[in-house]
Parts: structure tokens; C-alpha cells; sequence
């Protein structure tokens, strides 16, 4: 069986990647977000696992509004880094896990999850980002293969936050009947609050964004229990995004250890947050 | 279907997508560098190719902004649009919210605007 | 709320969609099939919907291998026939009902079925030929709108028939809570058993094929309990394709009446089967 | 995975498909005339193209169908490579299963091959 070491959650807004691209670490505007990270990196590096399960969503760059699939499941050899419209960011194409992604596959469906499959896939900063929040320099290769599960967030209906927690449950399943003994990291991106279009753009709702990043840890449930409406109420049309986190959170352990919560406003028109959750039985006294 | 719009908040659901489809496909199309010079070099026309309505094309051509979501466009379509012009999403935010770009960022680096 | 008046199983095979357009509806090899179609054709003349459900499946020509929905729906204004490469069928193009797709989407999602939203779609001969069985001349237009129901057969792992019969259930829920009052037909499409590819091309199991075509009617629970592995054996590779028939039974009641079925070999390289019941309780003693 | 192959069946499952991929892309783009065309002049070329492994080039320039299928080709896929040279599906099922095109069609008339 596989083994699931760690979650992590973040937001994936493209100008953490671009600062980042530039070199605006030490920018005051990028310094004191890149800061609250550092820890979370320490402790990744070392906890490399074998695989890594990306949870993410396309911005069009992808797949277009002509198919729109509520979950996919990328089963591919490699994922193109997207070209978004002015070249790809440099950072190294994503190498895929087929063997797992096709167990988790037939699990997941065998499970009542109607998955998508992808063949073939580009991945946006939808996906780059978090792997770049994760390894700021990953040289010719980003740290381990990595598989992506795409959930749609932006065109209405999403799946509830009730069916992502579900179905991060069921990657936990299936991740556990993996015949092979790998170590397994789970990233859940997005969020946090935000709105860009309309006259609420701009909206950044740090109470409940707050509240997310400890419910996320000791009460899922209860992230699970919101509607659609609330998140687009509470979080902004946008922050919905956070739904995506419910599957990571559903993959792991009742009970994980927080390593790690960073918080900051903004990230362009964005709250960025980060939560990193260790999945091993904590030390009992 | 019912809608769930929060009042000043844009949904893409059933309705939106629907009226704005040829329009996010023509945005999707700029993604690419030859479409972006075609665009640029008879924009009226290449609405037409994309089958926009006229007041979609007229929003289009005049970059009311506003009027493309009102219209039915997607805020990551209608996105790429504006990266093409070299804008960005936070200019965006101030043409939404009757604020300069400065104001707007300045806004968000405040913390943003939590009372909306 | 909309009701479903009438239930349609079929053989969607490429060549019956084939033999109709080029004429041969008295021609020796194929008289015997279009004679069982008849008093079915007869009957749904006088019952046509104010909307249809067709659950298909692509045969690599509206969707490729790149990206396999488990489960999707249209929701588009029309649906153009598919060119699947040497010229497209002379029938209509099909008309949708995006009103009722967009319903039906919101509420399938949350119930839970994580479909695949197609804004734009081509359809091939999975659905036209269904539509011919029906309406054997349709003139200028289909006799209603039709809503495309797509479900993968043809890439491993196919959705469980326990899931496609959910499915219907879902699908039956949904229309009940459609606000107008309109009549809906649904199609379940494939099968029957055939394979074709491998040593065992040719395969027929026609002892399956009439357990299935009486099932269906009054046992769908023991079809909904069988294994892809079960249908692969026992209805051939490509027979599979008779889970599609649980979704239009799903969404039917638990009594049905059957109007008319009919059993033929072989359609190409395929038992074509029929069967077709009315909704609407039958009168009591 | 777990394989579910019965016998002498073909599923077209995760190892399969990803041995065929490029392969099933090639047959896929012969639904457009030009494509046809292009293929006819060159085969070889074609094939080279969309990266199809050697064997599966052997398999195609040769018309070996049963190699095409053992190499990760889906009959859907297979099919329409077929169509392009006017063979129909029982001439498949001929081949497939040593029978001349005429044998398999009286096989299908007289009740299919219930005994495999
Ligand atoms: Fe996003
Ligand atoms: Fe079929």
C-alpha cells in the first residue's frame, strides 16, 4: 500500500509564480508572503515522497469551455507546462506516474467517482505555482512525479464541497489498496477569498479565511457542510476554489499534525494561504 | 435552472455560459500568436468569424470591460483579452470598482476590501 | 415536474443506420430486422415527447482518446451529426434543450454524479441511429429536442452497471423536479452481445441477450449487480454497451409496461435487440 | 492495475491504451480528407509523424490487423484505417479470426459464433 506522508494546501494565484519568475523574492510587496513559506519549504525538503497527487484547476489554458469536466484524472507519461498566452512559464514539464494514476483510476470509478480521463493534459499556474510554492528551485525537474486531479471550479455547477471531501476520501482508499509501497504527498490548491470580476472584485474575507485554515485541520466536516453559495458568499466568486482543498484534507488521516499555516494579503487580488499537514500518528505521551 | 447570483457577484452558470459562448471562444483563441495578429489587424472581423453578437462586439472593440461580463462573458476568458492590451487583472478590478489601478492596488496591499 | 412517458432500448450498430439510408428496408438480409422494429415505430408515433433523453456512447467521433468522459451531458442549442470520415448521414441535426440539460446538470451534480459538461458536441452513429430506429423518416427535423447523455464503453474502466442504473434513478429524481410539466422519452442505446475484435470476433450470446431483454423489464437490480468482467464475458468485449440500457431504466418507474420487443442476428457483426416500455401505470383490475 | 482480459478478448485498458496512444491518434486524423491524402502519398512518413513505434508502423504499412491490435490499437481506432481502404467491419472480423469475409458474413447470418 501507498502511503500518504503529507498534505498541503495552498492558493495558486499566477502572480506568486511570476514574482517568483522575476526574482521578487526579497520585493517588499513579495517579501513578507515568500517569508511565510520558507518553514513549510524547510520541512518539504526533507520529506521528498515517492508521488505526489496535485488537486487543481484549469483557468483555460487546458481545456476549454467546450468539454467541461466536474473531475479529471491525468494518466499520462508527461504534462506539458501550458503556453497561457505569452510562452510557458520556465519551469520543467511535469513528469506523470501512469502505473498509479490508472489504479487510482479504476478505484476511484469502481468507487462512484465519474472521472475524466486525460491522455494528454498542459497544466496551467493552476498547477505550476503550488509546485513552485512547494520548491521554489527545482532545476531540470520538479522533486518526484506528480499526477494531476483536476476539479472544475469555475464554471457553475461545481461539485459540492461535500462530493471533493468525498472524493478525497475515496483517493485515500485508493491510494491504501496500491500494491506497491510508495510515499505519497497530496497537494490541495487554490483561494483563498477573493472575487475578480464586478463590483465586488476585490473582495478578501480574512475571518473566514482564518477560520478555513483551522477547520481544515481539526473539522473538514464542517468545510464540507458549506454550499456553493457559501463559499461564493463568504469567500468570493472565486474563492470557491477552496473546495479543492476538502479533497486533499479528505485523503489524509482523521486526525494530522499542523506543521506549518501561513497567511497574507494580498497576492495580486488574492488572500494566499498555506497549511501543511504532517499525516503520521503524531508522538502520544 | 435557478440562479444563484449574489448580488454584485458574477456566476458563469447555464444562462451566462450560454449567451457568452462564442465570445469566450473567441478570447480562448487569442491564447495563440497568429490569432492575436489576426485580431489586431481587423478586430471587427474577427468577431464576425467568432459569431458575437453586435453587442458583444461593440463591448469588445470599445473594451468595456463591464459590458463583456454583462454579456456573458468569463473573467478568465475576458482575461485574455486584456493580457493581450498588456493589462492586468488589477487593473481590471479598479474598472469594476470605479477605482484607478493605483487606488485599487493600494486597496488590496491594505488588505483588501473586506466590506463588500 | 416533467414525466417520463416511455422507455427505449436499441442496437445503435453503424450498418442499420447504414441499410436505412441507403434503402434496403425490404432487402432479404435485412427485412426481418426493420419488420420487429415496426409496431414499436407505430406506437411511439402517437407519443411523441416534448423532450427526449439519449444515453450514447462516441465511437471516436465526437470526443478522442485524449480526454474520456465517464459521464457526459450537452448542453447545447444543437448538436451536428458527425462527419466519421467519409461524409456525414443525410438526417437532421439534432435540436437540444439547454433549459432542461442545464436543470438536469445542477441536479445530477448534486446528487453526486460528477458529469462532463459538452457546450459544443458532434454526434455519430451512437445517437443517430437510435433516432432512426425511432423515426424512420424524419423529414426536415427530429420529432423533438433531444438531450445527448454520454457514458464511456469503450475505454477500461467503463462506469459499473450498478453506478449507470444510479445514474438513471439520478436522472428520473431530476426530471420529477423540473419545473415545467413536459413529457420526456428516454433511449438507452448498444448492445447487444457482440464483439469485435480478437479470436472471438463474431461472438453472439443470444441466451444472454433474451435473459437481459426480460430483465430489464422486471428484474434491472440482477443487470445492475453484473460485473464489467461479467458483461465482457458474456455479451462480448463491445457488448458491454448494454449497461447504457440502465440508465433509461433507472429513470422509469419500478413497474413498467412492456410495449414491444424484438430480438434479431445479426446487425453487421452484432445482435441487435429491441425493447420498449410505456411508463405510465397500467390500468388495474 | 489488475488486467481483466478474459482469454481470447481485447480490453482496451491503461497498459493498452498507452502502448496505442499514438497510434489511435494517427488513426484518428484519418477522419479528415487532407489527412487521407497526406497519409496515402507517404505512409511511412505519416507514421513517423505522429511517433508511432516501429512495430507499429511494420503493422500499419502492412495492413497486419491482428499486430495492430496486439500493439495497443482499439478497434474503433483500427476501423477507421479500414474504412479508409474500404474493408468493412465483417472483413475485420474475417481476418481476426482466419475466416474469408464471405465465411465470417455466413456465420453472422446463420446466428453469429455462439460457441466461443
Ligand atoms: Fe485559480
Ligand atoms: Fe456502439
Amino acid at each position: 500500500m501507498s502511503e500518504v506522508i503529507w498534505g498541503l494546501g495552498t492558493s495558486h494565484v499566477p502572480s506568486i509564480g511570476a514574482a517568483m519568475d522575476r526574482g521578487l523574492h526579497d520585493d517588499p510587496v513579495w517579501s513578507k508572503l515568500f517569508a511565510g513559506y520558507q518553514p513549510a519549504r524547510e520541512w518539504l525538503a526533507d520529506r521528498t515522497p515517492d508521488v505526489a497527487v496535485l488537486v487543481y484547476n484549469d483557468h483555460a489554458n487546458g481545456v476549454d469551455l467546450d468539454v467541461v469536466p466536474t473531475f479529471g484524472i491525468g494518466v499520462a507519461d508527461r504534462y506539458a507546462v501550458a503556453d497561457e498566452g505569452f510562452g510557458r512559464r520556465a519551469v520543467p514539464d511535469v513528469v506523470g506516474h501512469p502505473e498509479l494514476s490508472f489504479h487510482l483510476l479504476q478505484s476511484l470509478v469502481d468507487d462512484g467517482f465519474d472521472m475524466t480521463v486525460f491522455r494528454e493534459l498542459d497544466v496551467d499556474h493552476g498547477f505550476t505555482v503550488p509546485l513552485s510554492v512547494w520548491t521554489p528551485d527545482p532545476g531540470d525537474a520538479w522533486p518526484c512525479p506528480v499526477i494531476p486531479l483536476m476539479v472544475n471550479v469555475i464554471s457553475y455547477p461545481q461539485p459540492t464541497a461535500a462530493r471533493c471531501y468525498a472524493l478525497g476520501q475515496a483517493l485515500g482508499r485508493a491510494l491504501a489498496s496500491y500494491p506497491e509501497d510508495i510515499t505519497v504527498g497530496i497537494l490541495g490548491t487554490g483561494g483563498m477569498s477573493h472575487q475578480l470580476a464586478g463590483t465586488r472584485a476585490g473582495f478578501i474575507n480574512p475571518t473566514f479565511d482564518h477560520m478555513f485554515l483551522d477547520a481544515i485541520e481539526v473539522d473538514p466536516e464542517k468545510l464540507a457542510a458549506l454550499s456553493r453559495e457559501d463559499y461564493i458568499r463568504e469567500a468570493g466568486s472565486e474563492g470557491i476554489e477552496l473546495i479543492m482543498w476538502l479533497v486533499m484534507r479528505g485523503a489524509m488521516n482523521a486526525e494530522v499534525t499542523k506543521v506549518h499555516t501561513a497567511y497574507h494579503v494580498p497576492a495580486s487580488n488574492t488572500a494566499a494561504g498555506l497549511a501543511l499537514f504532517d499525516n503520521r500518528a503524531p508522538a502520544r505521551a | 435552472m435557478t440562479s444563484p447570483q449574489p448580488a454584485p457577484t458574477y456566476v458563469f452558470d447555464g444562462p451566462t455560459s450560454r449567451r457568452g459562448h462564442r465570445m469566450n471562444k473567441m478570447f480562448m483563441s487569442l491564447t495563440r500568436a497568429q490569432a492575436r495578429e489576426e485580431f489586431l489587424a481587423d478586430e471587427s472581423a474577427y468577431c464576425d468569424r467568432f459569431g458575437l453578437a453586435e453587442d458583444q462586439t461593440t463591448a469588445v472593440l470599445r473594451r468595456d470591460w463591464q459590458a463583456m461580463l454583462d454579456l456573458g462573458g468569463s473573467i478568465f476568458y475576458v482575461y485574455k483579452l486584456a493580457m493581450m492590451d498588456g493589462l492586468s487583472m488589477q487593473y481590471l478590478g479598479g474598472v469594476f470598482t470605479g477605482m484607478t489601478e493605483a487606488d485599487f492596488k493600494a486597496a488590496m496591499l491594505a488588505g483588501g476590501r473586506t466590506d463588500v
